[in-house]
């Protein structure tokens, strides 16, 4: 399993964010992203995933020597700020949809729907609306969506943002676990997450406009 | 006597609508009976959990 | 001895708790009655005999007019609590009128289709935009509006203060709607029109309809208590979920 | 796939659903006309067929604008797009939740709103089965629109001013049928065939193009 990022840039509006970021993964690891805010750790997650079309680079995974994925978000969890949960429905029906829409990429099965809201301890809540419940929990719950459904990559953006201490670690040991089983994980982070095998990218942000780049 | 179909709709439509509500009703009261026994079970067993995720952390 | 009767029945249902013990108690007892009023109505609709002009279709009239009546008392209803959830902010009030929208809607609607069911034979038509008739339509119109408010909003007591508003706004409405499609239909039908409840009524028809009128209105109130008992319960369910929520939190 | 459907259903019959409120309008709509125009029931037979196809125009481009943006508000979307099926199906799939969840309603309410305009059988029965062959072309078209405006934070009006315009062929076509049912020279087939070819055709064209629409409005 290999993940290679090449001299990626990305713009957003007219502004160009971050220019010639390259790096590489292998089976395990972990790129943790740091920087100040706006300085483009979203934007390059978003890259990472798909949502954003990178202004220049490439972006490439391999299964293994043979097999190569078309493109890097159909192998990839993205957990964005958002929960991408609906509030209405119960956390179960939430689960079950998601488990049942994402299915399972090559190389690993999920959890069962309460196999995840036990794996983040919240297995109690299942029956509730999603709604109903505080935002520590909703975004515990919006983790146990990364188990349902096996994913080798996991792309994660402030994973633990509005989460006390306990959940933090809970995330923690829940990532590592995903590593163990050879997943990677990209991960935008203020606090300090306790991964394996951590590469660290310190994203600067540019401060001049795009032009200035040609 | 040649108007009878109408009669009979009538009724037949009033009924529908009353047991549609009365049904609805009924079937609405049932429905938080069930979920209010639900959150029971869930509370009996809120009590006996905190042991079981306490050792879980340890 | 009524009076304080009243006066503890009223003090009764100021508490959710006590109103619920109480429907507990009362609603077999008025589901009977009601079932037994629909038996005797039914058995004189049937029994009675028709009008010489209009034919049986007389019969349909103890349906159709007690179904109207309803339509406008379970607005009266609703008004009445409204007022009582916005001058007294009392609990009861808001889920009654919760509760009482969907019927009001449902016995608006068999009116509506039990007018046109009796229009047919006598005009012809299935509809008429007479003034009676459309009346009753902006009144159904105005019910399922209240129920898509209610629907829309998460929080039961601020759903209920602003569809309060609406149903008096409604209220008050009302008779200026009933006054400008009066205004209007003459204008555009002189006379033309038949107007509905055309047979004068006298005893043999009177008795059936009061029956069925009386049956109507309990059958209201039955399931008008249900379905405050029901809105209760959903409440508490909310109230404990966020609770079962918040306890969950804590263990971990 | 199945599961989208389910999901996309559920959400809108749901408490908060926009189900009861396109159907409302519909009748909200289609009743005020004759206040307009008089309660003379021979002229309300006659336009009677262009008021109810109008009306459920308008009540199914209602809730169009939370087609996607209700899931880009939750995050949702970024999911659905990421995924190895194509984004073309998600589409479609969620673009027949909303007929069924709030368009089919309004074909099933328009024989009530024929009997109100004093509409023969006949015509009743051509209006909905125009509507029911027709509907889902304003869907389809819609589904663009929505696309378009997802990311506009009124985007709501905006979407009915863009899909409007291009729903008319579904409108003039929808409409002549249900007239050539019931006045006697116009044949009622070629209309009526144009209108399902209508209705093919976006069902192709408007997948794609809100897909290509979402592709492009990452953020």
């Amino acid at each position: 399993m290999r993940l290679l990022a090449e001299n990626l840039s990305a713009h957003r509006g007219e502004d160009l964010i971050f220019s010639n970021i390259s790096f590489e993964l292998k089976e395990g690891q972990a790129l943790i992203l740091t920087g100040r805010n706006g300085s483009g750790k979203s934007t390059l997650l978003r890259v990472m995933a798909g949502l954003l079309r990178p202004a220049s680079g490439t972006i490439s995974f391999w299964y293994d020597a043979a097999r190569k994925a078309h493109n890097l978000g159909e192998v990839a969890h993205y957990l964005g700020h958002r929960n991408a949960m609906k509030t209405e429905l119960t956390v179960r029906e939430n689960l079950a949809f998601w488990k049942d829409f994402l299915r399972d990429a090559a190389g690993g099965t999920g959890y069962s729907v309460v196999d995840a809201a036990r794996a983040v301890e919240l297995e109690q809540v299942l029956h509730l609306p999603f709604g109903y419940l505080s935002a520590g929990q909703q975004r515990r719950m919006s983790f146990a969506k990364l188990l349902v459904g096996y994913r080798p990559v996991w792309i994660v953006d402030e994973p633990t943002a509005a989460l006390d201490v306990s959940a933090e670690a809970l995330l923690a040991r829940l990532m590592r676990e995903h590593q163990v089983r050879g997943g990677v994980i990209l991960a935008a982070t203020h606090q300090p997450l306790e991964l394996l095998d951590v590469k660290r990218l310190e994203m600067k942000g540019f401060e001049f406009a795009a032009g200035d780049e040609d | 006597m040649s108007h009878a179909f109408y009669i009979y709709t009538s009724y037949g439509v009033t009924a529908l609508i009353t047991l549609a509500v009365i049904a609805w009703t009924l079937l609405d009261g049932r429905a938080r009976r069930r979920e209010m026994a639900e959150l029971e079970a869930a509370g009996i067993r809120r009590r006996s959990s905190p042991p079981v995720t306490e050792g879980k952390q340890a | 001895m009524t009076e304080s009767l009243a006066i503890r029945k009223f003090s009764d249902l100021a508490n959710p708790t006590r109103f619920l013990a109480l429907a507990e108690r009362l609603l077999p007892w008025m589901a009977g009655l009601c079932c037994l009023l629909f038996a005797a109505g039914l058995y004189l609709a049937f029994t009675t005999e028709g009008d010489y002009q209009q034919g049986d279709t007389v019969r349909i009239m103890y349906i159709h007019v007690p179904a109207a009546w309803l339509s406008m008392m379970c607005y009266s209803v609703m008004a009445l609590s409204a007022i009582g959830t916005l001058v007294w902010r009392h609990p009861l009030a808001d889920v009654s009128h919760k509760a009482a929208a969907p019927l009001g809607a449902a016995f608006t609607l068999i009116a509506l289709v039990t007018g046109s069911l009796w229009g047919k034979p006598m005009w012809g038509t299935w509809w008429v935009w007479d003034a009676r008739l459309t009346s009753v339509f902006i009144l159904f119109l105005m019910y399922l509006g209240i129920i898509a408010l209610n629907r829309a909003m998460d929080d039961p007591s601020k759903a209920a203060r602003v569809s309060s508003v609406l149903i008096l706004v409604g209220f008050v409405n009302i008779p200026i709607i009933k006054f400008s499609v009066d205004w209007w239909n003459t204008l555009h039908q002189p006379a033309s029109v038949i107007r509905m409840g055309g047979p004068t009524i006298d005893g043999e028809f009177l008795r059936p309809l009061l029956v069925m009128a009386m049956a109507y209105t309990l059958l209201f109130f039955t399931l008008h208590i249900t379905a405050m008992r029901n809105e209760i319960w959903r409440r508490r369910i909310a109230t404990q979920r966020r609770l079962a929520a918040r306890t969950a939190s804590r263990e971990v | 796939m199945t599961a989208l459907l389910l999901r996309d259903l559920k959400l809108s019959f749901r408490a908060g659903g926009g189900a009861l409120i396109g159907i409302l309008f519909f009748l909200t709509v289609v009743a005020v006309i004759p206040f307009g125009v008089g309660p003379d029931l021979n002229l309300l037979s006659r336009i009677g067929p262009a008021i109810v196809w109008i009306g459920a125009l308008l009540a199914a481009l209602l809730g169009l604008d939370r087609l996607f943006q209700a899931d880009r508000d939750d995050g949702s979307l970024d999911l659905l797009l990421m995924q190895e099926h194509p984004l073309v199906l998600t589409i479609l799939v969620k673009c027949l939740a909303h007929w069924l969840a709030n368009v089919l309603p309004l074909v099933i309410a328009s024989p009530l709103l024929g009997l109100f305009m004093n509409m023969s059988e006949v015509a009743i029965g051509a209006v909905m089965l125009t509507l029911l062959v027709g509907s889902p072309a304003l869907a389809f078209i819609g589904a663009v629109g929505a696309a378009v405006a997802v990311t506009l934070p009124r985007g709501g009006l905006l979407v009915s001013i863009l899909v409007l315009p291009l729903t008319i062929p579904v409108l003039i076509f929808g409409v002549s049928a249900s007239y050539a049912a019931v006045e006697d020279p116009a044949p009622f087939l070629p209309p009526f065939l144009i209108l399902v070819a209508i209705t093919m055709f976006f069902a192709v064209i408007g997948p794609l193009g809100a897909a290509l629409a979402l592709r492009n409005a990452g953020d």
